[in-house]
């Protein structure tokens, strides 16, 4: 057992999944001699050489695309996209290579790739580097996609991610690099070495994809949460004294509804949150795919807490991020309702 | 600078639509045996001029002549032949299949079937392509079933695809041939990363990239680019430059650059034009990049300089947008008529020998295709189930997958 | 008033634009001289000529990318996307440059450009020609997103986005350019020319953006359908011998949420079709929205049917093409509900 | 061919890194003035050796020499150094506020500040650039309100951007200065669609593409050089290599390619290479191209040459992964400093002026940081509403986000 924030618990999975397996290679933007803007690969090139860990020319659609080859070839690239807000040059490579390419050929070539990013906000990061795409991932068939909130979860999760035979968009929320921001951004946050969730076993291990965690045992609702948001619903829940459940979901596809039906069946009640932009967010799913399996057992509307409908500011960073105090509001409104 | 007068906008036309005379007069081509033949560790600053000439090998006369020549025996100049004719037949047979609604779609490479039938053979087992829909030459000189390339056409229960895939967009990995993307351009890049790979395992594999004059112009064109030169990936990077890109002539990419070959000079990337209605010519400059790649000098372009004599595809009718007679007018004529003379002049071939080739082939082309209908066409016989659709979306089949399928009753 | 088809619709709109307002240029791949493949952009060219009406390089993100730019200028783009499969590479230009243009500059730079792609199966076109992509844009703000169901609302709405001060996707559902295609693939599709929506206005009129419109009074259940879905559903409706409502979004973004709302209180049953893949697709928007507004009149769990969250098949077109059966059985389901 | 000796991935590295002795030596530049200027008409193909070398008109001795020099009257040029001292102080100040916490962000020229206050002035008014974030000379050479930049760097309520954008993102239409995105590389074929506009238009008025070296990667570069090449568009195309992007160096991106301005010449346009810290020669080198857009030639690229003495950003500490001392042995010396030189050795400038320039200057700045920080900063005074946040996302604002603004309480 080590003490570690979620960039060392990521740097370390990264160096076991090398260590164990040689054809793991990790490359990407900063990525190499420097060890990425984030530290997150730091150490990696010196130990395992240029050609295992290497910087990259500026080009989102190279760096996946170019994994794509390797994986062809039989290697399994983790790539680093610099902020998840520069992952949409790739896109057509993931969407219509990565996704497809075991479904296309029949198996015949496969894609192991990890692509990694940034996510989310309260940086101060203005528009490009505030962004929470994953719900333009989890449209997308063919593709996993996983948000770990911590880092014991970062490590199991990404080491997991690498040994997947398919390709992982793996969202770290880089708020939650150094401690759990619960949303107070006026408070000092305390850092991982001081919270539970701080201790990573320094073997190797997995998490499972597709499992998600209760963070909190409740009864009076379900709150449906990942990265960021998971310290967020805690907070509302000891502020508003309301008994919620919190779901952890780790993974957002494949998902786990079992966990989920089963926790909005006992509470009645659910409320969702995310910080990307409202509108045909992965709350929208969520909110349906509980509707259509709890429908009989719902005593109040599903309500979803997110990002507004506008770009990510920078000046009213704290009106847009969804800070406890919303999600207070909701709780106590599905309460009512 | 006094005033100056209005700009206007610059649109390229080609040099004939229908009605107009069909012209390739700005087309320079060098005698055959004229192009010199650089050491493959030339600086690529010193072989420039290689991007603005054309590689040829026949001459008028059917000889090969030149540096470039002398590396096929007769009994490989036979097989070339060989290949040729089976794509030109092969086409010819499913493009009538089409037509009688067997299939919903193919694509031909009629006036192309040089250049990926005669770059096959300059590949080792092991290598791997990443080719666009109009390469099957690298599975027929490779060795690859026609019947298999028909039930996937056909999208029968044996189409080693299970029916997911448009017809042609095979898929062929142990014949080192990556599966066909209907996204342009997205291989290109790929398969720098195929080559990165096997230099990073210390491999002495390579790859082939294969990419249209029109599609050139993807963005993921730069990324190969960029990639290739950058990591001195040992991937050929192909472009088959057939004029046309479904309506829009090869100027509307090109821009105002002379040739595509010169795109390889703003990245250091040795660039080499040929002649790709000559099967020697096309078979001599790969072998040529194909050993730069194996020694570790890095990538190579090629521009492969041919003709896309038949519609685009059976969606596609040329004579909207092109002159009838552009395809006689071409320079550099058909290349298996050129290949057929070539061993004619040898005498190691004739017109009663070639009479009795194609009728050989066309009953090899037959009877596979007599094969696979009896397996199904697109509107006969048996196809992949619809649970079949849902497998291999992912390695193991996830809870919500196997509920819609449920759902769907598959 | 004259017959149209769709493609001779949105060519009419195209030539109406462009006649009205010197602003308005057209281009794409073989949209110049041959008039797009499928003939949507005819004629344009010797009318206008080749600086208003041009073929452009293989090259979405170029065609998007130089687009803003024109707007940046003061001009209103019209770019054709050959297939919206092919958007993918342009994603970036939309999602990071268009759409943000307007808030990012505080309104200095807007960017009225009008990106339109054939979109939806049913043509044997395999996984690249046959994709329904929306909700990948109706995420994004700053974004419209039109789906045109008839030759008399795509004239209508291609011109009202053509006028429209932000950049707005137009997906033209392809099936339905000759005729109302129903699912039913066994049957000849009744040309344009012989249905009522067949009957355009010659002259320039608008279809305004946010506005659904009823295709079919009911008293049983909200159909919410869009594009070719919208035919099917009538169908279904049919057969079934159930009083569907079937309302034609038209407009997914903006949405007309009070057409939606009055007829699910009304009906209090809601069965939401699209062709895209199920999971994060734009039914799981429609889905929440219409359980946050109509929870309490809710009389069973809205029901979505869509595409399955696979690849598009070849082979299987029709197993994967949610057609008036599917439907059907999903209708049956809420009635029992 | 034996059988070959195993493949190895090459990876390219900087000639120093922290702990080694700078070397620049693989740069070779030659003598100011040495440099032939073409006329604005001359063939692509024959100016391929402008991208070979550096346009340089300032020498060793502060003398200006050779056919790209006599441009500028000795008044302009001390305009011009008024522009880079102003730039270089306006950073100073601010990179010291963002220290303070006065704002969350912040990003220096010190080091190419002749680059974009040079460029500036070869453009007319109505020309529009379309930059990075590191041009802001392009505005403070314009004449745009150093209080207007301070606001949007502090996010406060005068800001002109109303606390949307990060830092230094400025945007300024009247003063022909696109919105800055964070995403790199979009704004380059974004400049090249609006130039092509200019063109449809009959307009006489051109535009600026900008770019860095690291950059050039992005695959939008290659649409923007496609597109411009294509409609021969009246574009400048600028790469500013400033031999770093982030910890990478200028050799990741440019591969084996010998300049990043040899990029032009796969696409026929005409590139060429300028030392981007002599003022007098990013001025000249900018009229020629610009002379060439506005008479209809098409596009020019330009490879500004220059070093970035500073770190990338206020999140960037380069002596983690470069020498410290690089930036003494940078041959081509400090930009403010050589134009100061120039202007004492024409005999129009003094050390005792340039003291009191400075110090005028100075106070300029600290009065309009006065004034800024009196509206506020992103920590204290006032700053835009919540509700700013809903505007402009659409010209008019559809219901759904009136009533998310309602639920938000703005
Ligand atoms: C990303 C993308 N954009 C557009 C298309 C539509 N399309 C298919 S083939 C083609 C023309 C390609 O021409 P070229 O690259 O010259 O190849 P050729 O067909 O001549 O072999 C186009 C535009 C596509 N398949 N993918
Ligand atoms: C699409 C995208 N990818 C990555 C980044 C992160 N990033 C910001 S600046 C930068 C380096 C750019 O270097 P260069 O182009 O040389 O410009 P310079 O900073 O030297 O002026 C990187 C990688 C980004 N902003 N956008
Ligand atoms: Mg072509
Ligand atoms: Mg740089």
């Amino acid at each position: 057992m080590a003490r570690m924030t979620m960039i060392e618990a990521i740097r370390n999975a990264h160096d076991l999944a090398m260590e164990r397996d040689r054809t793991v290679v990790v490359f990407g933007e900063d990525v190499g001699y420097f060890g990425g803007v984030f530290r997150c690969t730091a150490g990696l090139q010196k130990k395992y050489g240029a050609s295992r860990c290497f910087d990259a020319p500026i080009n989102e659609s190279g760096l996946v695309g170019a994994g794509i080859g390797m994986c062809a070839y039989g290697l399994k690239p983790v790539v680093e996209i610099q902020f998840a807000d520069y992952v949409y040059p790739a896109y057509d490579q993931i969407v219509s290579e990565a996704a497809r390419l075991r479904h296309r050929s029949a198996g015949q070539f496969t894609c192991p790739i990890v692509i990694r990013m940034p996510t989310g906000g309260g940086i101060f990061g203005g528009q490009t580097h505030s962004q929470s795409p994953e719900a333009l991932f989890t449209h997308v068939a063919g593709l996993k996609v996983v948000v770990p909130s911590n880092p014991q979860d970062a490590k199991g999760l990404l080491l997991a991610a690498i040994e997947d035979p398919d390709p992982v968009i793996f969202l770290e929320p880089k708020r939650l690099y150094n401690g759990p921001f619960d949303g107070h951004h006026d408070r000092p946050v305390t850092p991982w070495k001081n919270h539970p969730l701080g201790d990573v076993d320094d073997n190797y291990y997995i998490t499972p994809l597709g499992k998600a965690a209760i963070r909190r045992k409740g009864e009076a609702v379900t709150v449906l949460a990942y990265g960021t948001m998971v310290f967020v619903a805690e907070a509302a829940a000891e502020e508003t004294g309301i008994d919620a459940e919190i779901i952890d979901l780790r993974t957002l596809l494949p998902l786990d509804l079992e966990t989920i039906e089963a926790s909005v069946k006992k509470t009645g009640r659910c409320v969702i949150i995310h910080e990307a932009t409202r509108t045909s967010g992965f709350g929208a799913e969520l909110s349906a795919i509980v509707q259509e399996n709890c429908f009989f057992h719902l005593e109040a509307p599903i309500v979803r807490v997110a990002g507004w409908d506008t770009p990510y500011p920078h000046a009213q960073e704290w009106a847009y991020f969804p800070g406890p105090e919303r999600l207070g509001r909701a709780l106590r409104q599905v309460m009512e309702g | 600078m006094d005033t100056p007068k209005p700009l206007s906008l610059h649109v390229p036309e080609p040099g004939c639509r229908p009605g107009d005379a069909p012209a390739f007069s700005d087309f320079v081509i060098p005698k055959a045996g004229a192009v010199r033949r650089p050491s493959v560790d030339e600086a690529p600053e010193d072989m420039r001029d290689m991007a603005f000439s054309v590689v040829r090998v026949l001459n008028s006369a059917g000889e090969a002549v030149g540096p470039w020549s002398g590396l096929l025996t007769e009994e490989d100049l036979r097989r070339g032949l060989e290949h040729v004719l089976t794509l030109r037949i092969f086409d010819e047979r499913m493009l009538k299949a089409q037509r009688q609604g067997k299939t919903s779609f193919y694509m031909q490479h009629l006036g192309e079937e040089a250049v990926s039938c005669a770059f096959r053979m300059a590949l080792e087992d092991g290598d791997m392509n990443f080719p666009t829909y109009r390469q099957a030459g690298l599975l027929i000189a490779g060795g690859y079933p026609l019947t298999s390339m028909m039930n996937q056409i056909y999208s029968n229960s044996a189409d080693p695809l299970k029916g997911r895939q448009l017809p042609v967009m095979y898929s062929a990995r142990d014949h080192g041939f990556f599966t066909i993307s209907g996204n342009l351009g997205t291989q290109f890049i790929q398969a720098v990363g195929w080559a990165m790979a096997s230099a990073i395992s210390g491999d002495t594999r390579i790859s082939a990239a294969w990419i249209g004059d029109g599609s050139t112009s993807e963005n993921d064109f730069h990324a190969a680019l960029v990639f290739a030169s950058t990591y001195k990936a040992p991937v050929i990077l192909n472009i088959v430059n057939n004029q046309w890109a479904i309506s829009t002539f090869q100027g509307m990419a090109r821009g105002n650059a002379v040739t595509f070959a010169a795109r390889g000079h703003g990245f250091g990337i040795p660039a080499i034009r040929v002649d790709g209605n000559d099967y020697l010519a096309v078979h001599a400059v790969a072998k040529w990049a194909a050993e730069r790649a194996r020694s570790g000098l890095g990538p190579t372009l090629i521009e492969h300089v041919t003709y896309r004599a038949g519609g685009h595809s059976t969606s596609d009718d040329p004579s909207a947008y092109r002159s009838r007679n552009e395809e006689q007018a071409w320079p550099l004529g058909d290349p298996v008529t050129r290949l057929k003379t070539h061993l004619i002049t040898l005498g190691a071939w004739s017109e009663e020998r070639h009479i009795q080739s194609i009728a050989e082939i066309t009953d090899r082309v037959r009877l596979a295709q007599r094969e696979a209908e009896a397996i199904g066409t697109l509107i006969s016989g048996t196809h992949p189930s619809p649970r079949a659709m849902f497998d291999d979306v992912y390695a193991e089949m996830p809870p919500h997958l196997i509920r819609q399928r449920q759902e769907g009753g598959y």
